[in-house]
């Protein structure tokens, strides 16, 4: 599946958007874990676990909504626009 | 020009600038029944709680940004008898005194019009996909999402 | 160009038109620490409750109207924190469509701008010595205060 | 004293200002009663008397405040402006 990064999480990860193996993960929350499991970036990115928001296939999400047959999972911290 | 309940609605995600004047008369101009016109321009401000700053650099998230906008001013349009909303949003690399969004809204009755603005103000503020990074002399830093602006937010979800 | 407390305030009374984008950009201009601006613009509607409307004229008390306008811009900046008050009113003959009145409002936080753009909205219609007379194929007819005009105001004489 | 008059109130006195002889009235309603004595077109300008504005000397003012040593009257209907 297709995951998006915005803003310092796009930074500390390296990259806007990458294609990620989701290894079995069922929730957001479980793709946070395998992330951050594989590169101390991942680690930085999400250490704010609480503040990072997440849309499923470009519709707001929990951490613990399901990502089954999801394309494109998006992690963003709270926006500061307008 | 998206049309929201025969409403006109126009949204732009763009790095350009923009004239207010103009996108002013162009709402108005063809329907001589609206009676108000409410503008909201956010600038950059020089002076930030952590200092001055030289730049402001403004993320989007390209592809889903004009939806979200495109919601936002539906969701206006159902709950006021507005006759037209304009959202403009820049993104990119702007400068102190840089215009960043201006929010339009028409409508025959001021009241309506000047709540519309804003409402669309506050949401854009905590549902629009953008994010700002400010430059100063001790280099970038990411702005907080604000605790008030849900706390703006989240007066409207009690209404209709 | 008056100054209430150091924050420039400007009000006109005139028959001429308006570029309510300029008058924003002279707002806003040299001060880098205004954040937001609301401007709110009055249009002569065509359909009024009595039918359509071919002119309107607008009538006002040279020497005392001006007084009355730099009154509310200077309560205006004494209840919020503001960074710049611009009022422009027309008087004499228009037509649908034409603008009658311009009022923007400066200020570092959008609540303030908002706010203080609406209170001298609600003030303009219920204190400022203008009198609207609408031209029809009916003949000429003097428009009726509204109530619900005195309502919006009296709404801001119980705060501070 | 001079006395103004605005919208369908000079209309209906024919006249924007004029030089008033007082004649000893001590509040603008009694100003207003010598007026309506003196001819139809005052009587017709303040027949809708509870809605008609007066300032005194460019100060609002009630109908029943002093109008001694004034320079100047003015009668309105309620503003329509904005």
């Amino acid at each position: 599946m297709q995951v998006l990064y915005f803003a310092w999480m796009r930074e500390r990860v390296g990259a806007a958007s990458e294609e990620i193996d989701p290894e079995g993960a069922k929730t957001a929350r479980e793709l946070v874990e395998r992330l951050c499991a594989r590169d101390e970036r991942y680690a930085l990115a999400f250490s704010e676990l609480a503040s990072v928001r997440v849309a499923v296939d470009q519709e707001m999400a929990d951490l613990d909504a399901s990502i089954a047959g999801a394309r494109e999972i998006a992690f963003f911290p709270p926006v500061t626009g307008g | 020009m998206a049309d929201a309940g025969g409403i006109p609605t126009h949204v732009s995600v763009q790095p350009d600038d923009f004239d207010i004047g103009e996108e002013i008369e162009r709402l108005a101009r063809g329907n001589r029944d609206i009676g108000a016109v409410v503008s909201f321009t956010g600038l950059v401000r020089e002076m930030t709680t952590d200092g001055e700053i030289s730049a402001m650099e403004l993320e989007h998230w390209p592809g889903m940004t004009e939806k979200a906008l495109s919601d936002i001013a539906r969701e206006a349009t159902a709950r006021w008898p507005l006759d037209g909303v304009r959202i403009i949003h820049r993104h990119g690399k702007l400068e102190p005194g840089d215009k960043i969004v201006l929010v339009l809204t028409a409508s025959r009755h001021r009241a309506a019009a000047f709540e519309a603005a804003e409402f669309l103000m506050d949401y854009l503020k905590t549902r629009a996909p953008f994010w700002k990074k400010e430059h100063s002399a001790r280099g970038g830093r990411w702005v907080d999402a604000r605790e008030c602006d849900d706390a703006a937010a989240d007066r409207w979800s009690g209404q209709d």
